[in-house]
């Protein structure tokens, strides 16, 4: 079994696009996507319409691009837009698919 | 009293009614909530059907009789941010982006607010041109595009690394935006399509329209009444002028009509338009463009102020402009 | 006889046989599923519906007409737990908790089996008093408290720590939840807009209505069907409460009607209502203040029993009653 | 030259405009979308309203007229995949399974094609027998299972361990698969209910009808034309396929409606339905029992080839070699 | 990166609004949840219908705070609602948040 | 707290039913499952249809159930569908119970 990252991304719809085009950039081969609700710093986000909906993006990636991934996330995402990103391990069997 | 009485008829309608329900639960916290997907069909079902309608009657029409009120619709969008930015930049003390993503807001248009205050013209019995849905199709965008251009100018001094791609991706958003395709589109559909379309279509499209408005209005009622708590955060100055610009852009958007030919009816619906705030179109574009505004003072202004003063004053205030502008 | 026939032409009806097919294609383990936004979507329809219509109507006929049978109601929805809590206590040997919770279930009212009841009396040409629905709107939470409160008691005993606000949450459910909202409002809004609102949105709320209902009873087959396989978890005893407290409940609430003055249709409805049982609030309600019963008892009987057969029998068989109480 | 009328009459109806308006959104690459549950919600009102229908009809015309082209339309399903697998096999040079997977999708039919031929019918006037929708509920499951038969031959050579119960699975999935359990249960229901109950739930199921359809294929045309893409990934033969073969199969349907006593229009309806592709219940079954298919290459072929050509052409085409050989 | 606690909370739909509360009383400052269907000890639950419908809450938490909402889990929910509850470890760049 | 694994499978929607019967096969007692989009080698997969639709399916296993299930997982499934899947470390606190 070969160890790799799990970066899971929740932050608000909108920002869905530009989020997906930085895995993209960053080398993830693939994304999965889900509506979800939340409560946070910045309030409910109640699911209900588009504008206060979040969406929680999950993309297994290898442990260096998982790093790069948090950063630009720091650096870029976090000012802007409401959102947590956090890594967790997991193992995988089919090497070369990520 | 006039104004007076025809501001009772509209806060008796059910539209109207339901709308305060709506607010009243969320006040209230109870867990009525409607589907996310039902808002979101709800939402198509009310472009494509306004859209279609007002493609046949544009057909009906003539592109002759249209352009000149189109025109001067886009001009007024285009517009309206430039007056309005300054206003709070200088007299609200915001910050460039934020003054910038509110002026897009109020410079596009709500469709809700339209298609309420064509069921409010045709219950008060007056008349009005049907292609006026041209109008809501052509002035969701410039404003946003004029919002973003004044705001873009802040980002570099922010200090912060610009994001990939983000003004190509406005410019798609606005052109081909969810909101602006179901407009644009539905018009074209009823344009194409004429009267022979509509008769097929209109036992969906047309006769249960008042019916879904009403339940719509319910939850945007939940939806604004929720955000009333965040009326203290975004300030007494917000509050001034989510009401105070409707009732000038009102005024400005009927002369506007007047002086381009419309109708009376017509001419409230372009006043209306005009002093409406986009909820839909606006947030996303500008989410996207300008993610470094704060979204909760551009939404909570245009969704719980702006929004429920326009359905409730703002409409009845639009025709008594227009009936005075248009009295002999 | 003439009850066979009514039996007939009733499960003959679109929206029994779909009911019908929903509970075979459960059966037979289809694949079919409705969207569960959908059902969310169609129920908020059916309540605000129901709820305008009879909004209307009450505001037609005036509080003086309305108020008697419309306290027995509610009386009536309090009292049934009283009764239907030791049936089950002692003669079911269920425990406190599941006892309060069915009985509970059985004291609160069933929007649907209510919706089909007034469908049934258009369809046999049997007028009613359209405000009956505003007996389902104040029978919903009565029987919840009551129930809540019969169940309270046993908690502590039951060594469990106390969840925190539960109590608290349990009168708020009752006020504020989502049926209630949905109903006593929507009642308050057709109320206000009387008969011109109505003109309004008739096209989508009244028309369209018998259809929906039917396309809504084949998820409640889905639904009801699925659970069959648990009427052997709840046993024979539930199994001949679910079909025989809607008799004695049915009978009662007719007579009721009867003498607070309603019309023979007006008693066959607040029959119905009082043969009910809730499927919907009561479930929402219960699993917060009470949630050590058991939901498999109460949910199985009110929908995989107790609707089923007033769907099919329970109705006719309220109108047979009344029409023998009626007969001069 | 009425060929050509009718093809452009048929190309500026709102259904067909809107279709093509979804294909233009997917194509700029707009962010619109239907919801999932709308799409689901949207698929069980039209099969259900269409089934209902039918069969209501179905119990007017009686089993003695309706067997006949029933049972050929049967036939026609199973016997399409017999004659198409061995093209795709040995001229389009495809693998076992993927030649039975198409096969199965073309023998299969399209409710979708099918409402919007009914649609056209009634808008060029032409009279059709309405019990047709039982042709479509009989034709969806015979060539999946012959298709299945085809491809579970080469799965043992593939070296790949069996799935357990998969062929048990499929034929499940043939009897009682979502869109068969919709369309023959309300077939059903139409008939036990007939005009009694039509009367009830015309207002839902009938009236609205076309303008859901129309709301319906835009989001179709969104499905379609995010597929576009991969048209280069499936080759040209099986474009020419996707073509060729509903011209064919459109021929043979009427034909064969011709000899089994239907009028004009229902014989029109039988060649579309030989002509049209299956994109849900095929997919659905097909998936389940022939994983190992390229699930690419029979959806691309039936959704963004075959679905579009019969909606523009095929239709009016079927009409045409109906005309043709009715002319006496 | 810090490490903390990522507390995974499956449970029947009418429990979700106790459970926030829950989540709120032990300190967490934020959650995210959203609908789920599943089967386990007490049978399939579909999610058509809210009554037999399931959600899924996610809570980061510190590690400490992971352990006390476990136990009253046990202790207050577990006997009443339909459910299960894990901890797994996450990893997160910004500090202070959570 | 006892030390099990967590197997997320993200596939295609129409392999949701065989899947659930592999998990019930290799001993699982529950499962979850949730509708998803994503992206991968086979393309974009918009939920809007339940034709291009995902579906995660999570399950709670003591880890050598975990290996069974993502071996029989590569040699069955991984051939025929769109799909990927992995495991990760969770902490429950009823033993017993999966
Ligand atoms: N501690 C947390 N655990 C789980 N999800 C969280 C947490 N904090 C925030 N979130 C999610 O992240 C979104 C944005 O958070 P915030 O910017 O703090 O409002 C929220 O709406 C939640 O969905
Ligand atoms: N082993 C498991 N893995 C994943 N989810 C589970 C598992 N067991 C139970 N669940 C979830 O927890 C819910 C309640 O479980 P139960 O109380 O066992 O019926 C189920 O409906 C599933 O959604
Ligand atoms: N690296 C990844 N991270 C997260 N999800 C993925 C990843 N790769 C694939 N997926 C998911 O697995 C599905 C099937 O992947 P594929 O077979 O590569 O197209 C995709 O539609 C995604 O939902
Ligand atoms: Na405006
Ligand atoms: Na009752
Ligand atoms: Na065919």
């Amino acid at each position: 079994m070969i160890a790799l990252k799990l970066v899971t991304i929740i932050c608000e719809a909108h920002a869905r696009k530009p989020l997906t085009e930085l895995l993209r950039d960053v080398g993830a081969r693939g994304w999965t996507a889900f509506a979800v609700e939340g409560n946070g710093d910045k309030g409910p986000r109640l699911a209900d319409i588009p504008e206060t909906a979040n969406v929680q993006l999950q993309v297994i990636v290898r442990p260096e691009v998982a790093i790069t991934l948090l950063e630009r996330l720091e650096r870029e995402y976090f000012p802007r837009y409401g959102m947590i990103a956090y890594a967790s391990d997991v193992q995988v069997i089919r090497s070369g698919k990520f | 009293m006039e104004l007076f009485d025809a501001v009772r008829a509209n806060l008796l309608s059910p539209a109207v009614l339901f709308f305060a329900l709506g607010v009243l639960a969320a006040v209230v916290k109870s867990d009525l909530r409607f589907p996310e997907q039902l808002y979101a069909g709800l939402t198509i079902y009310l472009l494509v059907a306004i859209g279609f309608k007002g493609g046949v009657a544009f057909a009906d029409a003539g592109f002759a009789e249209v352009w000149l009120p189109a025109a001067a619709a886009i001009a007024l969008g285009a517009l309206i941010p430039l007056w309005s930015y300054p206003i709070l930049r200088f007299w609200g003390r915001m910050s460039v982006v934020d003054s910038a993503a509110i002026a897009a807001h109020y410079g596009s248009v709500s469709a809700v607010t339209f298609i309420a205050a064509t069921n409010y013209l045709t219950a008060v019995g007056q008349p009005f041109e049907s292609y006026a849905s041209a109008f809501l199709a052509v002035m969701e965008s410039p404003a946003i595009l004029v919002g973003v251009l004044l705001g873009k100018r802040a980002v570099p001094k922010s200090g912060l690394p610009a994001l990939t791609g983000s003004s190509r991706q406005v410019l798609h958003e606005a052109l081909f935006g969810r909101s602006v395709v179901l407009l644009v589109g539905a018009l074209v559909v009823g344009g194409l399509s004429g009267a022979g379309g509509m008769a097929k279509v209109e036992a969906f499209f047309v006769t249960p329209f008042q019916g879904v408005l009403a339940l719509f209005l319910l939850e945007m009622g939940l939806v604004a009444g929720r955000r009333l708590g965040e009326l203290r955060k975004v300030g007494v100055f917000l509050l001034g002028f989510g009401v105070l610009m409707p009732l000038v852009h009102g005024f400005i958007g009927v002369v506007l009509g007047h002086w381009t030919g419309l109708s009376l009816g017509g001419a409230t619906l372009l006043g209306v338009l005009a002093a409406s705030a986009s909820y839909i179109a606006a947030p996303a574009a500008i989410r996207l463009s300008l993610p470094e505004a704060n979204p909760t003072l551009s939404l909570t202004a245009a969704l719980a102020i702006t929004f429920p003063f326009n359905l409730t004053l703002g409409i009845p205030y639009c025709l008594a402009v227009a009936r005075w502008l248009y009295t002999p």
